[in-house]
């Protein structure tokens, strides 16, 4: 029942949650970059303008795409919240995914194809380690459902540090963070100018913003997982973690496409699978 | 209450200018004028855009390219013509490329002056060009209203693209 | 698999600020083809000639580009000096030496902001642009202005500066170069930074030769050339030595710009210290009549100017070869076959400047 | 030390060899450029560690043609289509032929068709 109550909880409370969470976010770039920056606020502010504004759409599949995007980010992140299956949010999510890649690749700008081609291929650099956090989490409570996982008395974190790490690395590609914000970027100085979101204007935009918001909630969720024997340890260390992505965000440079696919899949291998078979190993042995 | 004025996004086009009112636009993001505070965002794509900075006049090359990111933008939008070249030509008005300021191709709503113009007055183009969005979005929805009266989520209604 | 594109880039486009356009052609993200074309700014303006006389020119001259604006009027001024006849007093030789030099610097600042922008390193354009505002904050109370600085004049200098402002802004150069160190230090070791410019079109040494690179261009790519070392203006009381990489990448003419800033904070406390007393302009009298191609060193390499006179007031014809047409042709030989996420990294590093360009 | 400079005069059908000398000689091309008198006056500079030759050649106002130097330089393109398009020069073979599209001008030729200089009043 209470699973339920957070899903629903979930559902209203993470668009609030995640637009402060963009907000707190570029105020802090802004002070990083010693700028005063924009109110706290100013992502609804945005988000409002959008709806607002004409909505020019260059075909009509395009707005259907956008509402699968949101649609399965939402879906995602309550089958997380309402405590069920974590392969299921994993694959609900992939499917958000390709239905915005599918929105951008139905435009006819080419930077829209590009960005969603780099869409496809931050999706690929980032699946394997999902999955892998999803087998070294199942582990333990010998469960996918994230009930399960959530009732186990133990620091999973230091069960499983190789695939937090990993996790938070492939974190900042979800979260279109410098060094991994290729397919698109907050500040559009790029190559492909907006990347993905190049051809969607007004709601659409809006919509994908949203999506956004509930897609950080879920993720921050996810590594809220790691830590939730104890929630006074875990809210700071998420908190800390996302603080720690924004100072990544802050000292890199963007990289290559090629070089975000290899590094991710080396961690993936390296720290991820080897977590795994090391606590595979461990848990046989009988501690 | 609208948004607008609280999120302008803009987007900048040099039209033939000598660099020195661009490098002034930009100079406008940077920490010591930072233009966010105001929820400015250079988007850099028209498309995204609310506010169209234009700097320098326009030649036959230009105007199409000018035309275009105009059309490009949804509405409602302002256009501001930023220093005396986007005004008037400036001192290039007596060139033989010259097509004259922003406003012998599109539709000029906020005037900055100055050559190279400072990033405190492109500012305050701005801020005035604000004033200006809102008046033009009151418009606009009453236009929209009058278009379809059958109500409908905004997100689900087409309407055809620029060409 | 071949997938090719043609990517419009420009003449609206983020990363750089003014309107260049070039058609990518793209296999996948490999570009195969560059094909710029130009125009979009081109004014015209040597024709202007026939309407402001010479000495009015100069103002013409120095809205050639907004970035380098001194150096072009100081350069179109000299070339006019010379077919005078003219010789200026020391003290405005030096005083366009050090405004020359303050200008160097905000546009490699400038540069290394743009440059970190289009390899997404948001911090580091804030950043380098904030040291600038600095820079431009002494351009404008010696000055006047903050781009366009208009204070270059036939004959001289528009302005003076009193000795003890220029003993103050020695000071204040010394806490902007302690700063500077913080940002270009990142530009030296970052890793992501290296990732981004190390073997990033390469240039050989040969091909920036025979293609006519100049400025950094051809100095990241291991040819000392330096018009500074003609000795015009004030270069010919202080030594200037090229600096040179041999890497031919954009790192190396990254690190090329960074340390000729560093070198320009020396010429400029150099000028500071031997600053001559005296007068800052002479009177100017008839008309040029003659021609002179006029060589100097803009932030960007070797400018030319040519001046021709026919003894009325005003000029038969005036010429600027910007360094940005001369490279030109080095920058298609760089973009072939480079990525796409390197195309703005590449153009960038010739530090164009399109409105020179096409005047 | 100020680099020497000096003008050459040639012909202009002897363009070719005159610019493969320079180009055997290991000097680079350093730029072209015209002017308008009563008849176009074309510089072609080159420059080498002994200093800058600038060739100097003339042409006919109307309907001016010459050879293209890409062959030789392969940087001249940019200049050559510059001429071509602001002085009506007709230059034949370039590499990089812009044909014209280089600058998208309102009026052809500005710099040679609707040039004032020749009917100012020239100095006594």
């Amino acid at each position: 029942m209470s699973g339920w109550l957070s899903a629903i909880l979930y559902i209203l409370l993470a668009p609030v949650a995640g637009g402060l969470i963009a907000g707190i976010d570029r105020k802090l770039t802004a002070r990083m970059q010693r700028r005063i920056g924009p109110p706290i606020f100013q992502p609804f502010y945005d988000l409002f303008k959008l709806i607002d504004k004409e909505n020019v759409i260059v075909n009509l599949y395009q707005n259907l795409y956008l509402t699968g995007f949101l649609v399965f980010n939402i879906v995602a992140g309550t089958l997380f919240f309402a405590g069920g299956d974590l392969l299921l949010v994993i694959f609900a999510l992939a499917l958000s995914g390709i239905f915005l890649v599918l929105g951008a690749a139905s435009a006819t700008s080419p930077y829209s194809h590009i960005g969603a081609e780099r869409e496809l291929i931050q999706m690929m650099a980032c699946e394997p380690m999902l999955l892998i956090a999803a087998m070294g989490l199942y582990l333990l409570p010998h469960s996918f459902q994230v009930r399960d996982i959530l009732a186990v008395d133990k620091p999973l974190f230091l069960y499983l540090p190789g695939i937090l790490f990993g996790l938070l690395y492939i974190l900042t590609i979800k979260l279109r963070k410098s060094p991994f914000d290729l397919s698109t970027s907050h500040h559009a100085h790029q190559e492909i100018v907006k990347g993905i979101t190049t051809e969607f204007s007004g709601p659409a935009l809006a919509v994908v913003e949203l999506a956004h918001w509930y897609e950080t909630i879920l993720i921050l969720g996810m590594i809220y997982l790691f830590f939730a024997w104890n929630p006074w340890v875990a809210v700071p260390a998420t908190i800390g973690l996302y603080l720690a992505e924004i100072l990544v965000d802050n000292t890199n440079a963007r990289l290559t496409w090629r070089w975000t696919v290899t590094s991710s899949w080396l961690i993936a291998a390296v720290a991820g699978a080897g977590n795994l078979i090391v606590l595979f190993y461990f848990l046989k042995a009988g501690f | 209450m609208s948004m607008f004025k609280r999120s302008p996004w803009m987007v900048h086009y040099d039209g033939a200018s000598c660099n020195g009112c661009d490098i002034e636009v930009l100079a406008c993001l940077t920490p010591r004028y930072d233009v966010e505070r105001f929820g400015v965002i250079n988007t850099g794509n028209p498309k995204h855009a609310d506010v169209l900075l234009i700097t320098g006049y326009i030649n036959e090359q230009s105007q199409p390219v000018v035309r275009q990111i105009y059309q490009q933008m949804p509405d409602p939008k302002v256009v501001i013509a930023i220093g005396i070249c986007a005004t008037s030509g400036g001192i290039f008005s007596e060139c033989y490329n010259t097509k004259g300021g922003v406003d012998s191709t599109i539709p000029v709503d906020v005037y900055v002056p100055g050559c190279a113009a400072r990033p405190e007055s492109i500012i305050d183009g701005v801020v005035k060009g604000l004033a200006v969005l809102e008046t033009k979005r009151a418009a606009w929805r009453i236009e929209r209203k009058k278009r379809n009266r059958v109500f409908r989520l905004p997100f689900f209604k087409p309407k055809a693209s620029p060409p | 698999m071949s997938n090719r594109t043609i990517i419009p880039f420009g003449p609206q486009h983020p990363v750089l600020p003014e309107p260049i356009h070039l058609d990518l052609v793209v296999e996948d993200e490999r570009v195969i083809e560059a094909i710029p074309s130009f125009g979009f700014i081109h004014r015209g303006l040597e024709r202007l000639v026939e309407k402001k006389d010479f000495q009015e020119f100069t103002f013409v001259a120095e809205r050639v580009c907004g970035i380098c604006s001194f150096i072009h009027g100081m350069g179109y001024c000299q070339a006019v000096e010379r077919v005078m006849g003219i010789t200026l007093p020391p003290r405005a030789d030096y005083l366009r030496t050090f405004w020359a030099e303050l200008s160097r610097i905000h546009s490699h600042l400038l540069w290394m902001g743009l440059v970190a922008d289009a390899f997404g390193f948001e911090n580091l354009f804030m950043n380098s642009w904030r040291i600038r505002e600095n820079i431009l904050d002494i351009v404008e109370e010696t000055t006047g202005g903050r781009v366009i600085f208009g204070a270059a004049k036939i004959g001289g200098t528009r302005r003076d500066v009193t000795n003890d402002k220029l003993k103050e802004i020695g000071r204040t150069l010394k806490t902007i170069e302690a700063e500077l160190h913080a940002i270009t230090d990142v530009f030296e070791q970052d890793y992501s930074v290296q990732q981004r410019l190390r073997g990033i079109g390469i240039l050989s040494r040969e091909d920036a030769f025979d293609l006519g690179a100049v400025g950094p261009t051809l100095r990241g790519s291991g040819e000392p050339m330096d018009a500074r070392c003609e000795g015009y203006a004030a270069y010919r009381d202080i030594e200037v030595e090229p600096i040179v990489e041999s890497d031919c990448d954009s790192y190396a003419r990254c690190m090329v710009r960074i340390r000729e800033i560093y070198q320009s904070f020396d010429i400029i406390r150099q000028v500071l210290c031997r600053m001559p007393d005296g007068e800052t302009e002479i009177k100017v009298k008839g008309y040029p009549n003659g021609e002179h191609f006029a060589r100097l060193e803009q932030p960007r390499g070797e400018v030319l100017y040519y001046v021709k006179g026919n003894g009325t007031k005003h000029l038969d014809r005036f010429r600027v070869r910007t360094p940005t047409f001369a490279n030109i042709p080095p920058l298609l030989k760089m973009l072939q076959g480079c990525d796409l996420p390197d195309v703005p990294v590449i153009v960038l590093t010739i530090d164009p400047c399109i409105s020179c360009a096409e005047r | 030390m100020e680099t020497p400079q000096e003008i050459v005069t040639i012909a202009s059908s002897d363009l070719l060899a005159k610019v493969q000398e320079q180009k055997d000689a290991g000097h680079r091309l350093v730029q072209i450029c015209a002017t308008t008198l009563e008849q176009l006056e074309l510089s072609y500079s080159f420059m080498g560690k002994e200093g800058i030759t600038h060739l100097r050649l003339l042409l006919p106002r109307d309907q001016p043609s010459l050879p293209s130097i890409t062959d030789i330089y392969f940087g001249a393109f940019a200049y050559e289509n510059e001429m071509h398009d602001l002085f009506g020069i007709d230059i034949r073979d370039i590499r990089v032929d812009y044909k014209g599209k280089f600058y998208k001008i309102s009026e052809p030729a500005p710099f040679n068709a609707g040039c004032l200089i020749p009917t100012r009043k020239q100095p006594s």
